[in-house]
């Protein structure tokens, strides 16, 4: 029997260590496992390297986890968002480590993690000072930068309909590094806000399916 | 001198998108852009978390929480739009699908290099999000932004000083005082706005400019 | 206006020169654009690359393209299906050529070209025949063979159901390479089962946003 | 000696799929596995044209021209099961997603090496498909084959001599005669068929077996 679901956030977390890298979904507000998030910083782990697109804002979120100083790093392309005074203090204390990179790279490094390739050169950041120290190569004329896949040891994301097996379906713009996310980490765990029956979900917007997903849970409204 | 205000040189700038095209507009001066494409041009705006047929704000109470564009404004979806993920978003980017990029800029250099991401204060944490890829990907890319910084000083250079963005990746320039094309021989002026010479714009620019042909 | 709804199969395959590189999609009998097809042997073009799964079977398909003497090479991964007499036979004679390779590396190639990537690094075929020659890398202790992308001029493609934006979804297992070929040819053309209303796909299941497709040709019956 | 029927064998095999296994079926013998995975156990099944969760051949009439398997053979969807494309096929198995694949084989070697796609018949053309593919991807692989050729020469050998298909990659080999494991001071006979003895296993074998810890 494959049944993905657990009955709580708290068991949705249980096991994430300190020292792990947490790959979070979402882009903006759009996407978001916030409940996860909430759950994760009530858990304890600590030292955390975080891989999301952005680092918070105000005091939701990513930025709680910062403001918690549960996050030694952040894996990154855009920290700087609106009211992401947080994560702004800690860089300016010195007290948080950031690797950016192009958001194409970003997302195309997951996704070369999840689908088992070694690495990929590609045209974004050649000549510029994000492809600083890397192998580079000229293709026909083209310049290249040499990125290895990004992997994690969790994922939390978030998706609007998931079934037992962890097929996920999501909402509008939701989707965004749900699924690359999905495929990169070595345990995904997956907010949804409605748990469906097997077969409820159209086979053919499965934007993830099951085999990437690792434990489904219901949104409990704690956020 | 004619100085165009932020909206009237997103004017300008819209009447250069054809019918027909897939764009993808800059979050701050270039996404003013869409409010200004002619009628009767059918143009579908990409937004690299994933959407393709980006419409307008929706009306107050109809948002969808997941629907918003890059600037994370929320938007609507318009009939034959779509939604994919952020691998597949920047697949179509970087691949060359886009026909137009309209970014804004801090520099651009004579020979089509642009700076857009981060200035040279290392304090103040930099981030990139898609410019970069937006940069190398788009088939064109014209840059919106003003002539000169606040204080006066050209942004058109030889090079630029400013971390750079993509090398050789600009187009056109669209500022607040006339139209450039960045061609081999360096930047020609194709259009002045009301009475700039050809001379006030050269005075501004920290590079030689080419006249208009 | 974007409209590219073409009034026929003859039209749709207008301007393929002899010589191109042409991409068809499909997986054994399951989303190929027979139609497609049946109108580019009759098209007239010659000495063309075949870029597809199979080299075809019985006397349909790719296999009248092999038995008119159109195609001069043939880029795939399994060209011996039952009943690929025709391949065999031109094979044999040595009057054709074939470049093989595994099948997740031919589709991961295509979907470089598409998504403007110069190249990866892929563990399978490591250590084969189908690596000699080939650039290869030793990270982490695995073992991988640089890939470089697949383009081509054209793409033939199957869907089930597509409008006049190009936007396309597709029925059940027929998806297989066509999306990842719409990506990757400079003219992608779709035949469709059925040209529907803008709007009336659901935007969560359309596998090919219209961005990848040219043309699209509504299915006359011709095979 | 004892030598099984291919359904005993696949049926043999099948004794080894545990329950919540996500199973990639080769062509030809391993597809038939399917048919003797024991009662209670939920396994998907993967298909390497885009189908996770095939089902069992439809009734006939009701053939959805497009749902085939990897064989090209009329399948069905389960329920919870689900469709993607090629490239995302192959991500899920080359990523390591797959916990089982199930090939044929022409040879395997003592250290795992797998031959299964071509001979050393230069006239014959070549296929590969998704085998290579499978080979490094999947968690574990099954090798499911008879132990020695129709006429009588072994296919487990101390080197292959046939292309190979993957290096290093083959888990379990399971023949008409015995299941033998890869270890890595080389193939260990882990069960015998019948009355089968290790010296009559040993004696098809072109390498030097362990017995039985």
């Amino acid at each position: 029997m494959i049944d993905k679901r657990v009955a709580s956030l708290r068991e949705a977390i249980a096991g994430i260590k300190s020292g792990a890298a947490v790959m979070i979904g979402g882009f903006g507000s759009s996407g978001i496992p916030f409940e996860l998030i909430e759950a994760l910083r009530l858990h304890g782990a600590d030292d955390l390297t975080v891989i999301s697109n952005n680092a918070g804002s105000h005091e939701i979120g990513i930025a709680t986890l910062l403001r918690d100083r549960l996050v030694r790093k952040v894996v990154c392309t855009y920290p700087r968002s609106q009211g992401s005074v947080w994560f702004e203090k800690l860089y300016e204390e010195g007290a948080i480590e950031l690797e950016l990179m192009p958001q194409g790279t970003f997302a195309e490094r997951m996704r070369a993690a999840g689908a088992g390739l070694g690495g990929f050169f590609t045209p974004t950041g050649y000549g510029t000072k994000l492809a600083e120290g890397k192998e580079t190569r000229e293709i026909d004329g083209v310049g290249y930068v040499l990125e290895p896949p990004l992997k994690a040891d969790v994922a939390l994301i978030k998706a609007h309909k998931g079934d037992k097996w962890g097929n996920l379906a999501y909402n509008t713009a939701g989707r965004n590094f749900n699924p690359v996310m999905a495929m990169a980490a070595d345990m995904t765990i997956a907010e949804v806000e409605h748990i469906v029956e097997l077969g409820e979900l159209d086979p053919e917007s499965v934007a993830t399916p099951g085999i990437f997903v690792d434990r489904v849970v219901a949104q409990e409204g704690i956020v | 001198m004619t100085r165009l205000e932020p909206p009237q040189m997103a004017e300008r700038l819209a009447q250069d998108i054809p019918d027909g095209s897939y764009v993808n507009l800059g979050i701050g001066m270039p996404v003013m852009v869409a409010n200004y494409v002619p009628e009767g041009r059918e143009v579908i705006y990409h937004s690299e978390n994933g959407i393709l047929g980006v419409g307008p704000t929706p009306e107050p109470g109809t948002e969808d929480p997941d629907l918003i564009n890059a600037a994370k404004q929320y938007v609507t979806l318009i009939k034959g739009g779509c939604y994919f993920d952020t691998a597949d978003s920047f697949a179509m980017m970087r691949g060359g699908h886009l026909d137009i990029a309209v970014l804004g800029g801090f520099q651009v250099s004579a020979d089509g290099n642009l700076a857009n991401w981060a200035t040279d204060n290392e304090k103040y944490p930099p981030a990139v999000g898609g410019a970069m890829d937006l940069s190398v990907g788009a088939k064109t890319v014209y840059v919106l932004m003003r002539h000169t910084t606040k204080a006066g000083e050209p942004k058109i250079l030889d090079a630029c000083t400013y971390p750079l963005t993509g090398t050789g990746v600009v187009s056109r320039i669209y500022t607040d005082l006339a139209v450039l094309e960045i061609t081999d021989e360096g930047p020609r002026v194709v259009e002045l706005f009301g009475d700039n010479s050809f001379e006030d714009v050269q005075a501004v620019t920290g590079t030689r400019l080419l006249p208009p042909a």
